[in-house]
């Protein structure tokens, strides 16, 4: 039984003259459409497909300070609707980032996150530290919730004290943005993300995967070498709304939404439970235009309803009965 | 071969034109391009049917037969999306990635072709052999029966095909191997030595390999791995390198020398 | 690069003789399948479709002290290999259920699991009491880990100490098997098993839904009255068989798994992660059949390689290396 | 009808026998089953594709158009599974349980059945006409435009059509239940009072039950609400009643006297 009236809308206006910027803690990115730590490379493998500066930014590949090889094989297995992934953060390491990937995605002109891991609260510092000299960078995030790693991953996001520890240091070390990816397996996102607003970070990511195990039946031998892996993909995308919804709500910070974007309408469900932009993830996997189309897809949405993307941020239409 | 590497990669989408089944499991998918896909033996296309929706999620790493007006690829049904491909009817759109990963390397005139093709793997094998034309390669091709054998004819048409299966069903009873060795023995005397060019399961490529190793034969093996993007962003499909650490197969294979693998690794 | 060797098998035996039977905390169930809370009614609506008896089990729908209405409309929607459900736990009251449903059920001869949920330790206590007394009943679920409340839902399943406290009073209030259904949002879900274990759960349940939130990008309303709803079905499952894993490690009691079964083969994973038993829910939706079909997979697979389906329990074959 | 409905529900697996199109966003479904399904007019089927996989998990709640041998279902493409659903080719296989729910209440010899659909949800009423066979009843039958009158030609045939439209693009422009008035006076005056079997979207049908509720008319509608199971154990598929608390649409509709339900409450 639902004959809903529709959400609120102006008279259409032009593609072109649609307002895509969006504001991130400090920073104005020219639309909210970014990619996802991980699933982009360093940004530098779509010459072939598209202009990656017309996107509102890329989250490079987790950056650690020493280069590391990552996991065996297998590292992904498919899930209904979704991916299992134990890359364990192999990288090319952030010095090789700065010298050979930073200055052609400078060339590019494209917004650059920097993406860092580090096992230890000195680690992310010095990271941030390094990075923080680089021309090109418009934010860097802290990934303290990889469900990949023996050490150091999620342990940080999921307890707010700590996820604070990691924050101040950092904040120390940089006047660039930070934002701080989320786990959405802390027992209280909500604590968490407060804690790291109240040690200076300027925008939360959520999410990052959920771990999972996937059992070959035929061998019995789990199908990643790691045996658990981080879930991403579609099948996610309900619980991390859900949970850009609770923590839009609880800090004053914005939010970027991640978890199973793949086409516009989910851009738009994400921006309208409370993110101001989202990152585009594994669907870059299946189509390496993925997230320009969401983002053309959102310029269509926006003119035919003549809206601002950032009309869009927190408008869910809800009053609890 | 190797230049038309840097055709431009594009998700290309196509209508399948027809589907031919090859006994049970196999089956060949021809696409309807408008424009000719340019691909070079040795490269493969992301496979996924356009109206699969969310599930399966990820396209399927497939190497391609040919490519042209009317690329095509050879199928074996081992899952939910190899099963979604055997069941397409013709008009179906398909969205292919493509040209992807490294093709096989030439052949110097001064060797003598010598194709290891196992089972599902012959596919860029016989695209390789089509490209080697007037050279006739000579091929050796190994599967469980009879039944695993798709193309066998197309290999024949296209050289001298010897066939092993393991249990005799067809050719010579027992691995590829044991012929491989004959023939490598018999070209040991040839003018022209050969260059081995191997694609199957991945204890016959490392069989293959140990003994082109021991021989002294050159050789290329084309990976499989799982992969999720095929374009060198996911980093989901390393394989152990001889000299340590990973190289991605999808960006630095599919096809690559044998010696720079580590086949012990390939559990 | 997959030639992983087979699991372990015997010789083939007849279907008929395979031993399904499974111990699960002081009872024997026939076998390892059972159906889960809220999915299969009171296990009457099944007359047309086959015997429930020929089951392991089966769970009732949630009961409460009184009869609840639920929620309003829109109470479920699907989301990618999942769907999002806040039915906010209609049902008829246990008293209802003693008198008009139990009887009926006794009849059939099946095991009947009574799921029940209060919103505080001492209803938990008082419906424990009450079905105590009743004949035909093989376990009490606790279910302290329902989403779509306002109250007294997830609290008590994500934290220890109320997970205990309400363990504690029901294991006062009956001799029968008390088996404690988990949430998968608590952020320590092993602490949470353990702090049941030690208060006298004979079994857990792993796992109820995750809140999600989907939102109608037309009418900028969640698709849900609830606003948040559970996600159930295939998406869940990987992250499901991941914390069966985790709890069969961290308790010596036996764990049922839930979570996206719909074939045999998801069964056998979750067997394999540790599960004794295992309970099919939305895949009922679909396939009124699916329990029976997953069951007789199950046998056909015992019998194909000799097995015992108690032999596939925690045999995961994996050695961290 | 009703005894009809202690029919076994069965999970029919069938498969599509034909397709046909009506314009862009209609299609009817016709499937091919060898054991005859008994369903009466009303009642409806839980569908899904035997090989959509694990998205779109959920069976769709269809009305029956006919049962037998050549059980068919009209669709209107609203989402992934009624797009799938239009793009199935013959041969596909469908999973039906069916036959599901309370039919429509049969009409009493002494009252003149008016049937009252809007959009697709002239499916149920379209079998009902062809029940009442000889006793041919008046069917209004609206929609936004004339697109969106598929099987209108089907009513005709069956009775006597009057036909609205919001657009006037094709009989009166308006709501059906302009016409819905007019032909309550006319039938005000007749023997025989009316009975009103309605079917469309909510609005339309609180409409027309609170028109038949002044007028002191029989009204029945045909419920659609999302739903799960069909079969009574999800509770996904609550409607208010207006005697308080509520009622579920699969197992104690979809067909039900319009009274019971509080319209205000269908929002
Ligand atoms: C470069 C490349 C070229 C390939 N060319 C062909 C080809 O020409 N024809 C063909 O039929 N297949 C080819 N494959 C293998 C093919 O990609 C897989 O068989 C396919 O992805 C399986 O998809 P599925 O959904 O049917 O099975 P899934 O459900 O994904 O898996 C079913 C089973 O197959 C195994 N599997 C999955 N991926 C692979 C893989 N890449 N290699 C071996 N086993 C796998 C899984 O572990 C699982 O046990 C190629 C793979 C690569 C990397
Ligand atoms: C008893 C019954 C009989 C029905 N008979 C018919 C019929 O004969 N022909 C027909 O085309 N449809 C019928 N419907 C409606 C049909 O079930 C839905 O349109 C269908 O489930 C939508 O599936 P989808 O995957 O295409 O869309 P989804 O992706 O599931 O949904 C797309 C949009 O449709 C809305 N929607 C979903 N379910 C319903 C629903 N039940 N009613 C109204 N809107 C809905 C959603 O809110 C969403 O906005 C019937 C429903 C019921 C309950
Ligand atoms: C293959 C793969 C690798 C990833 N690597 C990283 C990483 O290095 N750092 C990080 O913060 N997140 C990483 N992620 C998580 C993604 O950035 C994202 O949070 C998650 O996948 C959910 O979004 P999606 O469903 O759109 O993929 C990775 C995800 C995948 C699938
Ligand atoms: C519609 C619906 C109603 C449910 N009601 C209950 C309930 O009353 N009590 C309970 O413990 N779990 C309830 N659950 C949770 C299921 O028992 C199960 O834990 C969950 O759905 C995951 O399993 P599945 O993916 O197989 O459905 C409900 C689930 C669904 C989908
Ligand atoms: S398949 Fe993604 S990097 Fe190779
Ligand atoms: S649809 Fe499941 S109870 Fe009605």
């Amino acid at each position: 039984m639902n004959t809903a009236s529709p959400a609120p809308s102006r008279a259409p206006i032009a593609r072109e003259a649609v307002d895509l910027t969006v504001p991130i803690g400090g920073v104005t990115l020219k639309n909210p459409i970014l990619t996802a730590s991980g699933t982009f490379g360093y940004g530098l493998e779509y010459d072939d497909f598209y202009d990656v500066a017309e996107l509102g930014g890329i989250c490079s590949k987790g950056l650690s300070l020493e280069p590391r090889h990552g996991n065996a094989p297998e590292r992904i297995a498919e899930t209904a609707a979704g991916m299992l992934n134990a890359i364990g953060l192999a990288n090319v390491g952030v010095e090789a980032f700065c010298k050979d990937k930073l200055p052609t995605l400078r060339k590019r002109g494209v917004a650059v996150v920097a993406n860092v891991f580090a096992t230890t609260v000195a680690d992310f510092e010095r990271l941030t530290r390094r990075l923080d000299g680089e021309e090109g960078i418009t934010a860097i995030e802290l990934n303290v919730s990889c469900p990949n790693v023996d050490k150091g991953g999620m342990e940080f996001g999921c307890d707010p004290a700590a996820a604070a520890r990691v924050t101040e240091a950092c904040r120390a070390a940089t006047r660039l943005p930070l934002w701080v990816k989320m786990s959405p397996e802390a027992g209280e996102p909500k604590k968490v993300g407060l804690a790291c607003q109240e040690a200076g970070a300027d925008a939360l990511t959520a999410i990052n995967t959920i771990r999972g195990l996937s059992i070959d039946v035929h061998t019995w031998k789990p199908r990643l070498a790691n045996a658990t892996g981080g879930l991403s993909g579609p099948a996610l995308k309900p619980i991390a709304i859900r949970l850009v919804w609770e923590l839009s709500r609880a800090v004053t910070i914005p939010i970027i939404g991640i978890g199973g974007i793949a086409r516009t309408e989910d851009a738009i469900e994400f921006m309208l439970a409370g993110a101001s932009a989202v990152q585009v993830g594994t669907a870059n996997f299946a189509d390496p235009m993925a997230a320009k189309k969401v983002l053309e897809g959102l310029r269509d949405y926006c003119a035919a309803r003549g809206l601002a993307a950032r009309e869009l941020i927190g408008k869910l239409d809800y009053v609890k009965r | 071969m190797a230049d038309a590497a840097h055709s431009k990669r594009t998700l290309h989408r196509l209508a399948l034109h027809r589907r031919d089944s090859i006994g049970a499991a196999y089956h060949v998918l021809t696409f309807h391009a408008e424009q000719p896909l340019a691909v070079e033996a040795g490269q493969f296309a992301m496979v996924r049917g356009a109206a699969w929706g969310d599930a399966p999620l990820l396209p399927r790493p497939m190497s391609l037969l040919t490519g042209g007006h009317r690329p095509s690829i050879l199928i074996k049904v081992v899952g939910e999306g190899t099963r979604r491909m055997a069941h397409a009817s013709g008009g179906e759109p398909f969205d292919l990635l493509a040209p992807l990963g490294i093709p096989w390397s030439a052949c110097p005139t001064d060797r003598t072709p010598l194709l290891v093709a196992g089972g599902v793997g012959v596919a860029p094998l016989v695209f390789l052999a089509r490209k080697l034309g007037e050279r006739k390669a000579l091929s050796i091709y190994g599967g469980r029966t009879a039944d695993d054998l798709p193309m066998h004819e197309e290999l024949a048409a296209l050289g001298e095909l010897r066939v092993a299966t393991e249990d005799g069903s067809r050719g010579t009873r027992g691995r590829v191997t044991v012929a491989l060795e004959v023939a490598l023995d018999e070209l040991a005397r040839a003018a022209t030595p050969p260059k081995v060019y191997c694609c199957g399961p991945d204890r016959m490529m490392a069989a293959v390999a140990a003994l082109c190793a021991t021989r002294g034969v050159d050789c290329e093996v084309s990976l499989e791995t799982p992969m999720a993007c095929g374009y060198g962003v996911c980093l989901g499909c390393p394989v152990k390198k001889s000299a340590g650490g990973y190289l991605y197969a999808c960006t630095e294979g599919p096809c690559i020398a044998a010696e720079r693998i580590d086949w012990q690794a390939t559990r």
